[in-house]
């Protein structure tokens, strides 16, 4: 009871920044869709095979359908990350609510797993929710004939885990103790790390979830020995 | 019962010496008369909105000074004068007071016989008010 | 001897290098109301907060209604009340919004019509966000939250704040109301001596992190007092009297703040110093408080120069 | 609290790691940042070509020089040309450039433009080049803010497209839909099926190439996987096996007349004249060749040659000569360089042979050629790269342990078929670029990291709770240089302040000081306290 009390505290606090995002989200990366839906007979480059030539490889690979929505929802999911970042961690401290929240009957490890859960249902609600249904709606016939393969569907949820990172990468830079503000900032740090190695690396799925889990022990353990 | 006590907090005295003044004062001028209730501590604390400690500190000073008495249970009366004891650090906190009331008159520069002409005036007044609340009740 | 809610022992913390609260000793006896009184700076917040579990103390410890503070089990911290220094609220949920989350977390101990009577009384609109009221408003929300969950234990920093003497006069009402229940204690911290003098039983004042007084109301009242001599001839340099706070010479008289002498030592030393006569002035609170806590050197901050 | 000490005892190692990895990093991108700038400021100093180069060559020098620059042409019945190409008029392209054809002992035979060459040479088997390799497929399936690309082929007629082919790498096949949306079906290794449950897998991808035939703008796919070449041709729905070996990996080198290009293509080569071929090599060394029209399988084991099969019969031809370095030197950089030395300045002999392949596969010789080259005047020395010597100081900063993996991973990692193999990975581009800087034992690095363990020592003297913790991070900031010295800073700056009672240094954190184990001092209870209990 204690804890749903939180939970929905959390989430009514940062429900603007989940609507903003999807709305970013949703307009602009569903209208490109629809746009290149519309205009994109994407096999136009079919006609420059011109027979009795080499063909090369690099014509024959091409992007999926839903390539349009891609850095919509890459962006708005690393924004996101770090609004909700913030909106948790950061403006606690500026308008010093912390020791009325943390004064409470429940533990802090309650509270900081309150503000967590609600950062994940956040983004599973707004990007997650939206993905899947943008997804389906790539899927259907009238909209792009050919279907989609299951590993963009995938890689949409890889986008939404980077953001993941980023909201637990924020969260640890708001927290920590550093005394130097640069030490402060490594939390965020390393979470641009990992989205750039992501980048960068072959199906890196195994690297979201090791850091994803050192910055949640790094978060845990400053939350609970930290003074507010 | 009109008693009314008037808490200056920044004062010099404190709060439970002036609720004990003002009390005794209330009784020497006769609108308390003897036998009557004085208010619970609670309700005389929630009304000044001091600490109902510093009451009950004040009513057991006057009880000391054998002003009132408190039955338990059902509060706390204003004893009738015979019972009242006197004792020499009141006498000489009296006199002490008559002192500052002295030194004041004289620096107004009034003449000693003024002086005693007004005090027995002012006496007979708090006599006849005295005996008319004798012939109400 | 009552049951003591609040105990420090030796308790320090250190902010990087300058010292909030220097090896405190403290006991607080259940059923008491208990004013923290201090300078600007002298760890009065530091000292709550260390209390409360929310900063980790360099050295020593502090106990709260039996349990160690930087461990308070959730079940004791239902029973503490703390309202935080500025009343820091939520700004964006508005009144019911907070009553609503706050309830959730005193199941059974809320008191619904309570807090519905002081809403009322406060005429505070429930719908309002808290970002909209002014500060007094938000003072009263905040007091209506702490008091409804009857707390054992009411922990205030600094309530009174910047707040008009009405609202103010709610609070000590407030606060009194609570005493009056059973089992009740209220440690509240503020620079207004007139209302700590009205509603502590007990006064704590620090100075500088050290615990420099630590008693009823009345015996800090009864200890202070103040000496004025005046001498024919010469005034002695040297004043061998104890319990000297300060002492000021002019060129005819001599004035001192005593502390805890009694009548008759200063009525001796002030014959054995020749002195042609004496009175003893009783001080008020607020002038105790200063002389308590100033500084060996104090004096006056603009000078008279006879010209 | 129990969840609390444990999760202390996991989370300092963790917070440290993650400090060190990233000032790494950071150190990592600034020394790089450093020898960029310098490449840039600094001239490559390079000393003026030799003037003398223009001046008249002398007669014999002049006919080796001819030799040098001319191909070796090849007549079907062996006999060896040296075609010397005299190039364009200078500005005027349109006009084809002039040749000589001399033979062997150096008689002119014919002379003019190079269209109207008298003789009908050999024509070659070209070498694939590998561009679509393994590393690409992985690569483009790297996630991009686009997602991750696939490869698609799409099969349709004048101009429109119909289907689409889609591969999948997981399942190694392809499977195909129209472009209204419906399913056509599956390609696999066994051909074109229905349902997804008997199509076989291809087999692990490591190349294709791609061309379209004359009739159709259609694709045609020449798939080769770890073991087995297919030739998938989507329009005709037919997967046919060209070649596969047993037991070794294979790597198709030279492709002939096996596309039908039309002739103005580059790599036109006529049909009625030369048989399709297809040059593979297995790891084991043999090469195999495959012929067609008529089927023909052949193996043997000649390496570095090319190909080429007219209608009547099969010829190799080989290029060699003393200059290449033997076998196993190229792991061993040492090795390759003291090699390297000896080679400058000798003359070089090249040959170049030819073979005629029976249908046994035996290769007897028909004709070979010999010729020397003079040794290369020293045009271009290599300038002092300064460069190396920034690298070298810069070095110094990064932590000693890279040595220690570069040990590890031992001197096989440099070599270049290691490197080519995986050059697109990023991480093994991050592991390069560590050793890259790595301090290569220099004194200055070790002087640097006892200089810091000093600073660590004086800086924890007085702070230290516990000595385990003070003995780590004096062997932490040894063994990380410049990065432990700042985790260490960052994560243990606690204030000093003077111990009143011993006077000496002591840290705050600790409760009791450490020389003279006095408590923190308490303030002396003034006499005017009023402390009353109640």
């Amino acid at each position: 009871m204690r804890f749903s009390a939180l939970l929905r505290k959390e989430l009514r606090e940062c429900l603007p920044w989940i609507l903003l995002a999807a709305v970013v989200f949703f307009a602009f990366g569903g209208f490109f869709l629809r746009a290149a839906a519309y205009f994109g007979d994407r096999y136009w480059r079919y006609s420059r095979f011109s027979p009795g030539t080499t063909v090369s490889p690099y014509d024959l690979t091409c992007y999926p359908t839903l390539q349009t929505a891609g850095p919509w929802l890459f962006f708005s999911s690393i924004g996101l990350g770090l609004i909700l970042g913030v909106r948790h961690f950061w403006i606690p401290h500026f308008t010093r609510t912390w020791p009325f929240l943390l004064h409470r009957s429940v533990s802090r490890k309650t509270i900081l797993a309150a503000k967590l859960t609600a950062g994940m249902i956040a983004f599973v609600i707004s990007l997650g929710a939206l993905w899947v249904g943008l997804f389906w709606y790539a899927t259907r016939p009238e909209v792009f004939p050919i279907p989609q393969a299951p590993r963009v569907f995938i890689e949409g949820w890889i986008f939404i885990m980077l953001g993941l990172v980023t909201y637990l990468g924020t969260a640890l830079s708001a927290l920590s103790t550093a005394n130097w503000y640069t030490t402060k900032i490594f939390g965020l740090i390393f979470a641009t790390f990992t989205t750039i190695t992501l980048l960068s690396t072959v199906w890196a799925i195994g690297l979201i979830a090791v850091s994803t889990a050192i910055l949640l022990v790094q978060i845990f353990d400053t939350f609970l020995r930290r003074e507010f | 019962m009109p008693l009314w006590i008037q808490i200056l907090p920044g004062s010099d005295e404190p709060i439970y010496i002036q609720v004990t003044e003002q009390i005794s004062k209330a009784i020497a001028r006769g609108e308390l008369s003897s036998g009557d209730k004085l208010p619970a501590v609670r309700k005389l604390a929630l009304e000044l909105v001091i600490n109902p400690n510093t009451v009950a500190r004040a009513y057991s000073r006057l009880e000391k000074a054998g002003l009132v008495t408190t039955k338990t249970g059902s509060g706390t009366f204003v004893a009738d004068p015979k019972l009242r004891k006197t004792d020499a650090t009141d006498i000489n906190m009296l006199t002490e007071r008559m002192d500052t009331l002295i030194t004041r008159g004289l620096n107004l520069g009034i003449e000693a016989q003024d002086l005693i002409r007004l005090f027995e005036s002012r006496l007979t007044k708090f006599n006849n008010k005295s005996n008319e609340r004798k012939e109400e009740k | 001897m009552t049951e003591i809610v609040l105990e420090t022992k030796a308790l320090t913390k250190y902010y990087g290098g300058t010292l909030a609260v220097d090896h405190m000793d403290l006991e607080i006896p259940r059923g008491c109301i208990c004013g923290f009184v201090g300078r600007n700076g002298a760890g009065k917040t530091t000292a709550i907060k260390l209390m409360l579990g929310l900063l980790n103390p360099t050295a020593g410890s502090s106990k709260l209604l039996g349990c160690d503070s930087s461990a308070l089990t959730p079940a004791i911290r239902q029973r503490i009340g703390y309202v935080t220094e500025g009343h820091r609220l939520f700004r964006w949920m508005s009144i019911g919004g907070l009553e609503k989350f706050q309830r959730a977390f005193f199941p059974k101990q809320w008191d619904d019509k309570f807090f519905a009577d002081m809403i009322e009384y406060f005429n505070l609109p429930k719908k309002k966000k808290i970002k909209h009221l002014s500060n007094g408003q938000r003072a009263q929300v905040s007091l209506a939250l702490a008091l409804a969950p009857n707390p054992e234990l009411l922990i205030m920093d600094d309530p009174t704040l910047g707040l008009d003497a009405a609202i103010r006069r709610q609070f000590l009402e407030g606060m009194i109301e609570l005493i009056m229940r059973q089992g009740r204690t209220v440690l509240f911290s503020s620079h207004i001596l007139g209302d700590v003098e009205r509603v502590s039983d007990r006064i704590v004042v620090i100075d500088k992190g050290v615990l420099r007084a630590n008693c009823s109301l009345e015996q800090f009242q009864k200890a202070i007092k103040k000496a004025i001599l005046s001498f024919t001839d010469s005034v002695p340099d040297q004043v061998d009297i104890d319990g000297v706070l300060h002492c000021r010479r002019s060129e005819k008289g001599l004035e001192l703040t005593l502390v805890g002498t009694d009548d008759e030592e200063i009525a001796e030393w002030a014959k054995s110093a020749g002195a042609e006569n004496y009175h003893i002035v009783q001080m008020n609170l607020e002038d105790q408080f200063i002389e308590f806590t100033a500084p060996a050197n104090y004096r006056r901050l603009f000078q008279w120069e006879e010209k | 609290m129990k969840l609390k000490i444990e999760l202390k005892h996991i989370a300092t190692p963790i917070k440290i790691f993650m400090i060190v990895l990233i000032i790494l990093i950071v150190l990592l991108i600034l020394q790089g940042i450093i020898i960029q700038t310098e490449r840039l400021f600094t001239r490559k100093k390079q000393l003026p070509a030799p003037a003398e180069a223009k001046a008249e060559l002398a007669e014999e020098e002049k006919r080796v020089d001819r030799i040098r620059r001319s191909a070796k042409e090849f007549l079907p019945d062996g006999t060896i040309h040296l075609v010397h190409n005299l190039g364009h008029t200078p500005g005027r392209a349109d006009i084809p450039a002039k040749e000589q054809i001399y033979d062997v002992n150096d008689k002119l035979l014919w002379e003019g433009p190079s269209d109207k060459r008298p003789f009908e040479y050999l024509s070659w088997a070209e070498q694939l080049r590998r561009k679509f390799t393994q590393q690409r497929m992985k690569e483009i399936q790297m996630i991009t803010p686009g997602f991750s690309r696939f490869v698609e082929i799409p099969i349709g007629s004048d101009g429109k497209a119909e289907q689409i082919w889609r591969y999948y790498p997981w399942g190694q096949y392809f499977k195909g839909y129209k472009t209204s949306g419906e399913k056509i079906g599956y390609a696999g290794s066994t051909g074109f099926t229905d349902s997804k449950s008997q199509v076989k897998p291809l087999g692990k991808f490591r190349f294709f190439t791609a061309w379209c035939p004359q009739d159709s703008s259609n694709p045609v796919l020449l798939w080769q996987t770890q073991r087995r070449i297919y030739q998938i041709d989507f329009e005709r729905r037919n997967v046919e096996l060209i070649f596969e070996s047993a037991d070794s990996d294979i790597s198709m080198d030279y492709l002939h007349a096996w596309r039908d290009f039309k002739p103005y293509a580059k790599e036109y080569v006529d049909p009625e004249k030369y048989r399709p071929l297809l040059l593979c090599r297995t790891e084991d060394g043999k090469h195999h060749l495959i012929l067609r029209e008529p089927k023909q399988q052949l193996s043997f084991a000649v390496p570095r040659s090319s190909v080429t099969a007219t209608k009547q019969d099969i010829f190799v031809r080989r290029f060699g000569s003393d200059a290449l370095p033997p076998k196993g030197i190229a792991n061993s950089r040492e090795l390759f360089d003291k090699w390297l030395q000896e080679r400058r300045g000798k003359p070089r002999n090249l040959w170049t042979e030819l073979y005629k392949v029976n249908n046994q596969g035996g290769l007897d010789l028909l004709n070979r050629y010999d010729w020397t080259l003079p040794t290369p005047s020293e045009r271009l020395v290599r300038a002092r790269d300064s460069s190396i010597a920034v690298k070298r100081y810069i070095s110094q900063l990064s932590p000693p342990f890279y040595d220690l993996i570069f040990r590890l991973l031992g001197v096989r990692f440099w070599s270049s078929d290691y490197y080519y193999q995986h050059r697109g990975d990023f991480f093994f581009g991050l592991i390069r670029t560590i050793l890259d800087f790595r301090p290569q034992g220099g004194i200055i690095n070790w002087i640097l990291s006892a200089l810091m363990m000093i600073v660590v020592f004086l800086h924890d003297w007085p702070r230290r709770t516990s000595w385990a913790r003070f003995v780590f991070w004096l062997v932490f900031v040894g063994a990380f240089n410049i990065a432990g010295l700042l985790t260490y800073l960052a994560l243990n700056h606690t204030v000093v302040i003077e111990c009143p009672v011993c006077g000496k240094r002591r840290g705050l954190a600790q409760v009791d000081c450490v020389r003279c184990q006095a408590e923190l001092p308490a303030p002396e209870r003034g006499k005017l306290d009023l402390i009353f209990s109640t």
